[in-house]
């Protein structure tokens, strides 16, 4: 059996396989299923300042090899998260987890992330800069390399704990946002974030989400998301986790050898809540059949063609 | 406690057009309440990706009854399923109809709302109280179940172009037979359910839908704000919730 | 039966249903399976000012519900196809045809406009800005909203036909880009081109594709197709052909209630090569089926919600 | 000329580990010459979305049989489809083997490509010709079909590890057993074709394979640039190539 065993700023993995932010909760749901301790880590519900429902239903639909989310962020605020949701959590895994946070402008993220970061099992914060900057006219934090710098600089200012920056694929030039974050002191790189689609009815001719568009994410974009963990990879010198549209064992060894160093899976929990235990096992018999001892020998292993 | 089994189909059959009953065996161990539901993976490839919520009809200790209406690609698949297949389930999901110790008792179905309030009616009876039915159609064509639930209780039926019985909605039955219960247990579709919660909004329960993203409460794909401003996942605190704590309008 | 029947800037469509370029050669392909007259319009295998052999094999790949494709706009070049490929084509097809087309420079694009739209069957062009500006550093016209308006103004000067510009959804802000080229004189828009997406060997790890990267296209892409089409033909004036995805009649339909005046089809071509006449049999079943008596009614349905 | 038809598969059987054998029955009209191939759609759902192309093995006025490896999804699914299932394929794709009013012709084939020279064998025996085959394998255990042949026609095996026959290449082979020939016949994996292009480029004709979009010339996904800087599609001028106009290099 191969070594899965990879360290990373704030995470010590047992292997490299991550539940993806916002498609497991805070774990209660899974531990009927299965016990989380075969986890390499977790990335929690994406936490914000302020408690909040969220948006109006319909929040789900589908698409070809995957869903469309409009969530909205609900959740019960970072304090309540600190004080009850991850001490929860604890009980039933014992590492550290990604605390995952959004916000709405940088005062949201800076007094999250200092809150977040004190929590006892946050290995890591996990900033997800798809949020719309509200006070600057609903721009993407996630699509302005200056924002996202900025977003970083001053959240790795108050947080005690590694920060990893969840870019947006929704851009035209995923290596200058990657860029930016490494230079604004980000110690690592999640990507990818879910790609902007929509959905009608077509007996009404009405959008399917109430919010309109949807974050379209599942097997559909993962040769979109290997694409982008291939770019960035290459071009930061802080470790990249990847995600969007892993859905097995190989698909996560493929992502790693795009270059990621560890993987997020999300819509597959959804759809099975044993994905993430598979995927394990599927990459441990994988390995086996490469012939591969340690799982760092084929991180980034495209980059050398 | 949602679990995963996989149940072999004993029977599909077309009820009238386009509502299928289906009858699968398997552990049903999971289920402990009538209005629960499973959700249903139709194939092995990713068409349909999301799995499919059907209520639960019927259940005892080895099988299972959903029935259904062919609407899309997923009602399609299933309806498509020859006995022998099996089918990959998450069962036991969500918290069902509750008996809140009321003596009279009043099933109000709309449409495909219909098949969780069978099982209900029948435990309810063996707790002793007295079960009466009202169910609405678009039409008499559209009707389903009668003969199994008036082996049961008494039925009464409205249907929106008068076809068959009371012409107009549940309530409209309701006021014109006078029917008088403690408490009211609903499923049906969402304008329903709302025209129930404003009749009576203090002694109800009503059974919700919701776009799922998953079924067992994993992504707040459901989550409905509740009155009190906090907010319910129909897949996991519902999908029954009780009249007094829903919103009405929004 | 519904009317399908399209007036759009140099193209009469007897129904809205054009096969995409480059899944559909120069129509020669085809005319085996059925009669091209039953298509609204063709457009043309991208054409440039010189002739192309294009990348190296291996050129395709697959992802989930899509194919990654790196071709590379093999052509032979707009004078051989002006004088063979399109007299040619104008013996099995009546109607006027889109002339897609692609360049790396200006100069490039003003000469290939020049030439094609005199073409006799060509009745409009399609200004294909996917391509890198190889002047400028491989930066793809498509990508920056005053490049795309200048190559798009340059065109519209030389180009004797109505000028359709083809949009890359590989940016963030498409609404931008479709503003941009609206204001330097296209009649009409065309989106979406093809998603940047990649897939690997996981055996050597070497890119599949020897082009490393590739145009992702399918159905997997509907959901981002339809989101752009809705949000540009609401911030436009000129009509907007929609693709992306589309494989049924029911696509089809959700594309034109998403604002899209007319649809392209461009991979459900190569999996089946009766896709076009299927799609068109499907969308007047459904029409009728919803009660639609005209076409039009169903055009950008979506934008009153 | 390319057509689309549905064929019902009459027999899938293992040969040896992973490589199957698979006969179907329908219109086989559209193929012409021995070389050809047909591109399978494997299912109707978007898994694989690609169809798989694969070389025609053997046909007869109502019979195909293909001979293939299991490398992935699609040969996987492939390989589980049961008789009396209905394939959708494209068939008569391609331009196959073209008799050159040889005389003697040497066949040669490596592991999967193998399957077309067998039907070529046969038409080549009808015209008279002096027919020989040689065949290279990576391993004796890798061997398949050879029984087949030798019913036809000599047969020389050459295996990278020496386990039958001569141990190296079919060129090794070749040279080996003195094989002579006036014109040869190739099909197998890009190193052999261009090891046999460079050995003699005059009296060749070799069969390509490419990763393909489409399978009957709409994409270009499949064009080889040739050594007069003219482009071929596999899937269509191809998949043989005459070995005098291949680039041997590159
Ligand atoms: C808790 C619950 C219990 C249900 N019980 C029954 C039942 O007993 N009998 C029955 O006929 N139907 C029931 N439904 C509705 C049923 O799930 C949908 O009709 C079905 O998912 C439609 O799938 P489709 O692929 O055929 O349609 P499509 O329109 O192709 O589905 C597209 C997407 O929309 C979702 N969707 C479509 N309609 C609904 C809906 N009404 N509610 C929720 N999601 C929907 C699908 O799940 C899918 O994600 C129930 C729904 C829920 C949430
Ligand atoms: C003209 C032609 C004739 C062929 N004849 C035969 C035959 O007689 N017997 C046989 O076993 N195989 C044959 N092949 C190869 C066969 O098509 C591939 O093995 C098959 O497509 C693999 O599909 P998969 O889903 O199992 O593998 P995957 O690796 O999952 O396929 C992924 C993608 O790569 C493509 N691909 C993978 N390997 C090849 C390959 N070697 N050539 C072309 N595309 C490939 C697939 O078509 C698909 O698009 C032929 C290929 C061509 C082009
Ligand atoms: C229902 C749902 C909710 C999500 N919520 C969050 C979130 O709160 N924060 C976040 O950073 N990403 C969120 N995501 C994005 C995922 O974490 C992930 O980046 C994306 O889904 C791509 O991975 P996948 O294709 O494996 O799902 C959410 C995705 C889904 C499907
Ligand atoms: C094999 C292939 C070749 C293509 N060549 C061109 C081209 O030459 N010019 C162009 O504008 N678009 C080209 N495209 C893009 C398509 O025209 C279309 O925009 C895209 O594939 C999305 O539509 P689809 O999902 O229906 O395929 C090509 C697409 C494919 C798959
Ligand atoms: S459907 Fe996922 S939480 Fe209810
Ligand atoms: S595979 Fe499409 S042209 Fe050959």
């Amino acid at each position: 059996m191969a070594n899965l065993h990879i360290t990373l700023p704030g995470l010590d993995l047992k292997n490299p396989v991550i539940p993806a932010s916002g498609t497991f909760g805070y774990g209660q749901e899974f531990k009927d299923f299965y016990d989380l301790n075969k986890l390499g880590s977790i990335s929690i519900k994406g936490t914000t300042r302020e408690k909040r429902y969220g948006n109006p239903l319909p929040r789900i639909a589908e698409g070809p090899a995957g869903l469309l989310n409009a969530i909205g962020l609900q959740n019960p605020g970072v304090e309540h998260v600190v004080a009850h949701e991850l001490p929860e959590l604890a009980k039933i895994f014992d590492g550290k987890v990604l605390g995952n946070m959004g916000g709405h402008s940088f005062e949201d993220y800076v007094e999250t992330a200092a809150i977040l970061s004190q929590a006892e099992n946050v290995g890591a914060l996990e900033l997800n800069i798809s949020c719309p900057n509200v006070k600057e006219g609903g721009m993407q934090f996630g699509t302005d390399p200056a924002t996202a710098a900025r977003v970083t600089r001053e959240v790795k200012a108050v947080s005690s704990k590694p920060v990893y920056v969840k870019l947006s694929p929704n851009v035209t030039d995923i290596v200058a946002m990657a860029k930016a974050v490494e230079e604004a002191g980000a110690d690592g790189i999640s990507m990818i974030n879910t790609l902007v689609g929509m959905r009608f009815d077509i007996r009404s001719g009405r959008p399917i989400i109430a919010n309109k568009t949807g974050g379209y994410s599942g097997p559909a974009i993962l040769p979109v998301a290997l694409r982008m963990v291939y770019q960035v990879s290459q071009a930061v010198d802080i470790p990249v986790i990847g995600m969007g549209g892993i859905s097995s064992g190989r698909d996560a060894i493929e992502m790693m050898i795009a270059g990621a160093s560890a993987v997020e899976v999300g819509c597959a929990n959804l759809i099975d809540p044993y994905a993430c235990p598979k995927i394990i096992d599927e990459m441990n018999d994988l390995l086996d059949d490469m012939g591969i001892d340690d799982i760092h020998e084929i991180i980034g292993l495209s980059h050398k063609y | 406690m949602a679990s995963q089994t996989f149940m072999k189909v004993l029977s599909n059959k077309e009820l009238i057009k386009d509502v299928f009953e289906m009858v699968v065996e398997g552990d049903t161990s999971a289920i402990t309440t009538p209005g629960q539901f499973v959700n249903l993976k139709l194939n092995k490839y990713q068409e349909p990706y999301l799995r499919r919520p059907m209520s639960i009809c019927d259940y005892d200790d080895h099988t299972l009854t959903m029935i259904y209406k062919v609407v899309g690609t997923g009602t399609k698949l299933l309806s498509e399923i020859r006995p022998g297949h099996k089918i990959d389930m998450l069962t036991g999901l969500g918290h069902g109809f509750v008996y809140q110790n009321e003596k009279s008792a009043l099933l109000i179905g709309g449409g495909l709302g219909l098949p969780p309030l069978y099982k209900l009616a029948k435990e309810l009876l063996k707790k002793g109280v007295d079960v009466k039915l009202v169910v609405g159609f678009a039409s008499k064509k559209d009707a389903f179940y009668l003969d199994e639930f008036k082996d049961l209780c008494p039925v009464f039926v409205a249907t929106m172009d008068g076809t068959l019985g009371t012409k107009g909605t549940v309530i409209d039955a309701i006021k014109e037979n006078n029917l008088s219960y403690e408490h009211y247990y609903a499923c049906g579709p969402l304008p329903m359910l709302k025209a129930l919660a404003k009749f009576d909004d203090q002694h109800g329960s009503l059974s919700y839908e919701a776009r799922m993203g998953c079924g067992f409460g994993a992504c707040m794909g459901c989550s409905m704000e509740m009155k009190d401003g906090s907010s319910k996942r129909v897949c996991y605190e519902g999908p029954v919730f009780a009249s007094s704590e829903v919103k009405i309008d929004g």
